[in-house]
């Protein structure tokens, strides 16, 4: 196979980045051929994000290293040039300008154009023509503020489309996709190789890493590990490469309660917001994990935030432990135990410029303060400190900005807020989006002991093997109600099937 | 064609000064003594030309009889004369010259800087380190300045340490500017202020820094003016006083005239200061003096 | 500037939804213009006359002229500050060119190459050495007053037979120059914004500069387009003002325009954080600013309660606003 | 104000250098202020005398207790305009009381709580009636202005035996008050910002307000809180300045105090959309500011050229400051 494709289209040799102190990349060197997929592996912060980075001109690298794309040198530090070069990538941060339209925003810095004046005509109809390759069912004239995270990689995705590159980066595409968009992406994927279009791809899903990769290479630490042809490919072999050792027991689900149903913690009845979410009820018992399934845009997150009070309700009720219940703001949510996790975390959860200690501490902060709002620094360090190495968080010090942590990293301070408040219901919307496979293994621990320890949890989730592998039940919406239930029984895991059949509405209601 | 005066519009460089108040007041009740029911309108343009014209422009529209124009500019007002004239409005300047005005009653500022300086020349003995805390350029304090300057000039042994430091007029402002002069001069002799709130200003930097070796004068007769003089312990000695109110109400009386269609024998009037210290104070009105 | 999170996570509503409400936040301010204008015509029937609103039209010109730079630069989530200082500047310019023999004519694009300059200078500061607008822009403010007072010596520069006086004062078909000329700045500033792509990029900057710069758009160059133009425009204004004053003063003319010109722009609907306007709201904007103004003194209100009418009503109106498009949108 | 990707991504460092940095960051423009100070001294060396100093000192007191208000706002994302004409309205209830027989001490209390008042009200309509905070305080610099206006009947009040004269006269300990009221602010509003729980909140609200609504801070009692504060200093300025003049006219006093306590917000390294920032910058940039006005008088520059200049260092200390932190920053 090698032998085929003599000269690499893109060669990135002894690739080498700091950030300040921080070495992100240690001269990693990566190449890839035309019509490849080549997945990138890593564990959070392995420096996967860094590396393409360098690649779309993004971030400079430091001197030493150098790219070539056929053969050839080009700049680096460059977007511009670097997208002239053929080269596109999709960032796992998402970037888009959410007061655009999806089609202004898939032609951004390349409109098309007559004498600097845009032709809006001939844009919307190729934005169309992209949208429609991935099955996209918004309009291309949408804002994008408007779209939910989901939509919004799609649209990312079509931009990487609109030009004619012949690198494309990945960067975590699917993170909020379900198995529909997912499988239409994968489709087009696979239409890109047969064009001879090399696709770099990153992820830390398991399995559309088998499903796809003609060759996967392994980032430690900002380093390079090595690089695996398909036919060498097995879960155990990524792991210890990734990790570093075996991780058994992916999956833990031991807090399954034994026999008859525990009582029921929270009860939603009704919930409606007057547009997205319609007359939804369901009843959420102590130590279980129900989660929530449903396509992009189903309105499972808009629940969500109407349970948490978040947003205003037009209708609905909520019972607590059996008592009626008013919730009409995040604060009165978490007074009476219920907290959520965003599925937004740039957006909504995180205060990048604060520090980590104090993005764990946020939630308690009046809890730990004296009478006079005093703030007990000691005991605030000492808990983030405990955080940061309960659930392994990466990072150089507590006292540095979460904003300079990867992704995943990110996610579990935000994780590590959630569970200082000690709630008795968990809201987790998407709970493991863009982490790797051992932070994700330790955060299903983590939901286990929460459920083990009767606390309620309901999970909002896209992945369908995590919902399998995690949850006793799971209710799926579409259009913003919950058109059914499917539930574990005897030993039988819940069935994925089901769930997509109810999803999208496959199966008669 | 005689008219009835009806709607008197004002405009004036800034309300807010006590000074324009009383001219207000004097318009006012000279409107008042003529036609009960008139009807004034007084804005402020806040030294905005712009502002001025466009106000005269509303003025316009609104239908007045007489614009009572305090000029923000002197010179510039003049198209905006000539097209409230030409809508059929008498406009009568008051405090400063308004080019064509039908009638302008103002105080002569030259003279009043004039007399004030001369004050400051008498008790110095015609030598010493002086001091000209400057305003915002417009017309009045122009003349202010030029008329001490022309004085001084007369006197060789006189020594001009600074006249380029704009006090704004304000108490605030004649604090912060001499809190440095006097930090900058070790010895001065004498200091003219532009008007009465700067002279104030300054005399309370030099109590806090202790400075009593120089005398103030200023322009005005304002009265917090007159509680300095009443006071006895102050620096400033002398102001050379305006009447805003006898002066803008004359300003109005010319202008029913005219509008009358009397033609007033001088179309404009200077008024004369009338120079204030502790000793004469006794006979001075005041601007809020009830009349 | 807080309702960053606001936007981003907007109401949500159906496309046909959507759109009408987009249609409806574009009129912005119209309906309270509407209402303050007839709440001054029963109080005084002059208002609506011809002759007044033509002036109203015309006093607004010049500050819809600044606005309109000025939105430029506040939709890259930028501000100028120093507009009215350039106004200034430039109408010295003007009239100073004016009074040269033969070449009077010259006066106006001399006063608008003055204001391109001077906005080119902010440009460059905040676009290539990276200074936050605000600062660099307040630095102008003073910087370019000291010199508008140099050019005439500090006093005020004089010429009574103007050769483009016509542009302050002529009218064309009844209509005065102002308004045709700030209409067709609107006009030009609206096609620019949406019809072509440096429009579009002027937007994508305000909204996420860094997606911006990702995608390849060159983000200081956008920048510099907008100061520039601000600067422009604020030359045209000091040209425009030369032209109706006949005169320029180096220190008051123009103090505290950018206030106004701000006003007009957030009172039309357009955020401080960048990304979100239009240009007709600005217009929209100036006009209240000048009727509130004009109406006021027709309604023979002193000017002290003009003041503190006039603080209240721009309150008043952007909460009605705020509630008028709260319908079915959620806290 | 665009700033926001840029620092969101700002570079990561090892805790020594992350501490150093900090450390250098709040001192912020203590360089050029020490550069200026350094400078004015060689052209005249009265500058630098015991005197001189408290005068620079005493000359920034009342913008830095503005200031001090404004860190608060600006750190929410917010702006406050109106603290100016709450100056001249506070000012005058401090005058206005003072000439009551027996009670004239009040007039200090009277003023804060007046401007406590204000802020309170401009509070109130930034965070429950959500309305954007430039137009809330824009409407109320105009509307408090004609309070002020309304409140002397639009003359100078003024009381030469004022009760309360000592704190804008006085020495304690050879140190103004002034000087020491300006100093407590400071140190207050940096206790409140850092060692409280209410600070943090400030911080987190201006860094991302809707994660910190669904945190469970309460958001709109920060807000609150911030514009009271914002409110209340003012009111205190308001007296202070009655105290140091003995007088206050509705019209004239403030103009314009809102531009320059932004001005030593901004220069002191606060962030505009919010969130980053901090108060020992304030108070540095209140005190460029006034060695710049004190340093050019006693340099014996005119007035005019005193407005270039200081436009001029205030873009080039910015600048200047940027490209001192920029080592070891990515472009
Ligand atoms: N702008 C930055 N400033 C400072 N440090 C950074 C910056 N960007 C990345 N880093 C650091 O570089 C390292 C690599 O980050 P990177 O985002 O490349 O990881 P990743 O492999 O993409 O992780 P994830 O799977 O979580 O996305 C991390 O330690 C991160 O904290
Ligand atoms: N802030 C918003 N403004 C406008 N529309 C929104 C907003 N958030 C979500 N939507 C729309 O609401 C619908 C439901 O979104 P929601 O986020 O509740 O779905 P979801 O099932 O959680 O999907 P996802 O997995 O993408 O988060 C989507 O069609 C989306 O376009
Ligand atoms: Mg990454
Ligand atoms: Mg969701």
């Amino acid at each position: 196979m090698l032998s085929a494709k003599p000269t690499p289209m893109l060669d990135m040799r002894d690739i080498s980045k700091t950030f300040g102190p921080v070495q992100a990349l240690k001269s990693v060197s990566l190449t890839v051929f035309p019509g490849e997929l080549h997945a990138l592996m890593g564990e959070n912060g392995a420096g996967k994000s860094t590396l393409m980075k360098v690649l779309s001109g993004a971030c400079r690298p430091d001197p030493g290293g150098e790219i070539l794309i056929d053969g050839k040198p080009v700049v680096t530090g460059d977007p511009i040039r670097a997208r002239a070069n053929g080269v596109a990538v999709i960032y796992q941060e998402l970037s888009l300008a959410p007061n655009l339209t999806v089609a202004q925003n898939i032609f951004l810095g390349n409109e098309p154009r007559r004498f600097g004046i845009v032709d809006a005509g001939k844009m919307v109809a190729r934005a169309e023509a992209i949208l429609e390759r991935l099955g996209v069912s918004f309009s291309p004239r949408t804002k994008v503020a408007r779209l939910s995270l989901g939509e919004r990689q799609l649209v990312e995705i079509a931009r990487a489309l609109s030009t004619d590159a012949r690198i494309i980066v990945l960067d975590e595409p699917t993170t909020s996709l379900t198995s529909r968009e997912t499988d239409r992406l994968f489709e087009v994927v696979v239409g890109l190789k047969a064009q001879g279009i090399a696709i770099i791809y990153i992820s830390h899903r398991m399995d559309e890493v088998y499903e796809l990769a003609d060759r996967v290479s392994v980032l430690r630490d900002g380093g390079y590990v090595g690089t695996l042809e398909r036919s060498e490919l097995s879960a155990s072999a990524l792991v210890s490469m990734m990790v570093g050792r075996d991780l058994s027991a992916f999956y833990k689900k031991e807090h399954r309660p034994p026999g008859a149903r525990r009582p029921v913690a929270l009860t939603v009845r009704g919930m409606s917001d007057g547009v997205l979410v319609r007359d939804c009820s369901f009843d959420l018992h102590e130590g279980e994990v129900l989660a929530l399934s449903g396509l992009v845009g189903s309105g499972r997150t808009e629940l969500a935030r109407l349970i948490f009070g978040a947003d205003r309700k037009t209708a609905g009720s909520l019972e607590l432990d059996g008592k009626p219940i008013d919730i009409s703001s995040p604060a009165a949510a978490l007074n009476a135990g219920i907290t959520y996790l965003t599925e937004d975390r740039k957006e909504l959860g995180l205060f990048l410029d604060m520090s980590v200690a104090d993005n764990v501490n946020m939630g308690v902060l009046s809890r730990d303060a004296n009478r006079f709002g005093w703030r007990n620094y000691a005991v605030g360090d000492r808990r983030a400190a405990q955080a940061v190495s309960n659930l392994s968080i990466r990072t150089k010090s507590t006292k540095v900005n979460v904003g300079s942590l990867s992704g995943g990293n990110q996610q579990k301070v935000l994780l590590a807020r959630l569970l200082e408040t000690k709630p008795k219901i968990v809201i987790l919307d998407e709970p493991t989006r863009g982490v790797d496979v051992g932070a994700k293994s330790e955060i299903y621990r983590i939901i286990d002991d929460l459920a083990k320890s009767g606390i309620a949890i309901l999970m909002i989730s896209s992945e369908l093997p995590e919902v399998v592998g995690v949850a006793d039940r799971a209710l799926v919406m579409r259009d913003g109600a919950i058109v059914g239930e499917v539930a574990a029984r005897e030993c039988k895991p819940i069935s994925q099937e089901a769930i997509m059949e109810l999803a999208t509405g496959a199966s008669a209601t | 064609s005689a008219k009835e005066l009806n709607k008197v519009g004002i405009s004036v460089g800034l309300l807010g000064n006590p000074f324009f108040v009383a001219t207000i007041k004097g318009i006012e009740d000279a409107a008042k003594k003529i036609n009960p029911k008139v009807q004034v309108t007084s804005v402020s343009a806040d030294y905005d030309l712009n502002k001025q014209v466009s106000q005269v422009d509303n003025f316009i529209a609104a239908g007045v009889d007489v614009i009572m124009l305090n000029a923000v500019d002197a010179k510039a007002i003049a198209p905006a004369v000539k097209k409230a004239q030409a809508a059929g409005i008498v406009v009568a300047a008051f405090d400063v010259s308004a080019p064509g005005a039908d009638v302008t009653v103002m105080t002569n500022n030259v003279k009043a800087g004039e007399e004030a300086c001369q004050y400051l020349v008498e008790r110095t003995g015609g030598k010493g380190n002086y001091i000209i805390l400057n305003g915002p350029a417009s017309s009045s304090i122009l003349d202010r300045v030029q008329g001490c300057k022309k004085l001084l000039s007369k006197y060789p042994d006189i020594k001009i340490l600074s006249d380029d430091q704009n006090a704004e007029g304000s108490r605030d402002g004649g604090l912060k500017v001499f809190q440095a002069l006097l930090t900058r001069f070790d010895k001065i002799d004498a200091v003219f202020a532009i008007n009465d709130p700067t002279a104030i200003g300054a005399q309370l930097a030099a109590r806090q820094l202790n400075r009593k070796e120089f005398i103030i004068t200023a322009v005005d007769g304002a009265p917090d003016i007159e509680k300095e003089f009443a006071s006895g312990k102050s620096l400033i000695k002398a102001s050379a006083s305006q009447d805003p109110y006898v002066m803008a109400g004359q300003s109005l009386n010319m202008a029913a005239e005219v509008l009358a269609g009397k033609k007033p024998a001088e179309s404009t009037v200077l008024l004369d200061p009338k120079l204030i210290t502790a000793e004469n104070l006794k006979d001075y009105k005041g601007w809020t003096a009830a009349r | 500037m807080s309702d960053r999170a606001t936007t981003s996570t907007a109401p949500i509503a159906s496309l046909r939804q959507a759109r009408f409400q987009t249609a409806f936040a574009a009129l912005g301010m119209l309906p309270i213009l509407v209402l303050l204008a007839v709440g001054f015509q029963l109080i005084n029937p002059r208002f609506m006359t011809d002759t007044n609103l033509l002036i109203v039209m015309q006093q607004s010109s010049i500050n819809i002229v600044l606005a309109a730079g000025m939105t430029f630069v506040i939709l890259t989530g930028g501000i100028d500050l120093s507009v009215g200082s350039v106004l200034a500047a430039s109408a010295m310019v003007a009239v100073i060119v004016s009074l040269m023999p033969d070449i009077g004519m010259l006066g106006v694009p001399a006063a608008i190459l003055v204001g391109l300059c001077f906005g080119l200078v902010n440009g460059v500061l905040v676009a290539y050495v990276k200074l936050p607008p605000f600062i660099v822009t307040l630095g102008s403010l003073t910087a370019v007053r000291g010199i508008a007072r140099l050019l005439g010596n500090d006093t005020t520069v004089f010429n009574s037979s103007l050769p483009f006086d016509f542009l302050g004062n002529g009218t064309f078909l009844e209509i005065p120059w102002l308004v045709i000329i700030a209409l067709s700045v609107v006009i030009i500033s609206w096609l620019v914004l949406t019809r072509t792509v440096l429009g579009t990029w002027i937007y994508a900057v305000g909204g996420n500069a860094e997606a911006a710069r990702l995608t390849g758009i060159k983000v200081p160059l956008v920048l510099l387009f907008v100061y520039g133009v601000s600067g422009l425009l604020a030359g045209l204004g000091g040209a425009l003002s030369a032209a109706r004053l006949y005169a320029a003063n180096g220190l008051q003319l123009g103090q505290s325009y950018e206030l106004d010109a701000i006003a007009a722009v957030i009172l039309g609907g357009t955020s401080f954080v960048g990304g979100v306007g239009s240009i007709w709201g600005t217009l929209v904007g100036g006009l209240i600013i000048a009727v509130l103004s004009n109406g006021l003194i027709l309604a023979g209100i002193s000017d002290i309660w003009q003041y503190i009418i006039k603080g209240l009503v721009i309150i008043v109106a952007v909460a009605l606003d705020r509630y008028r498009l709260q319908a079915g949108a959620r806290t």
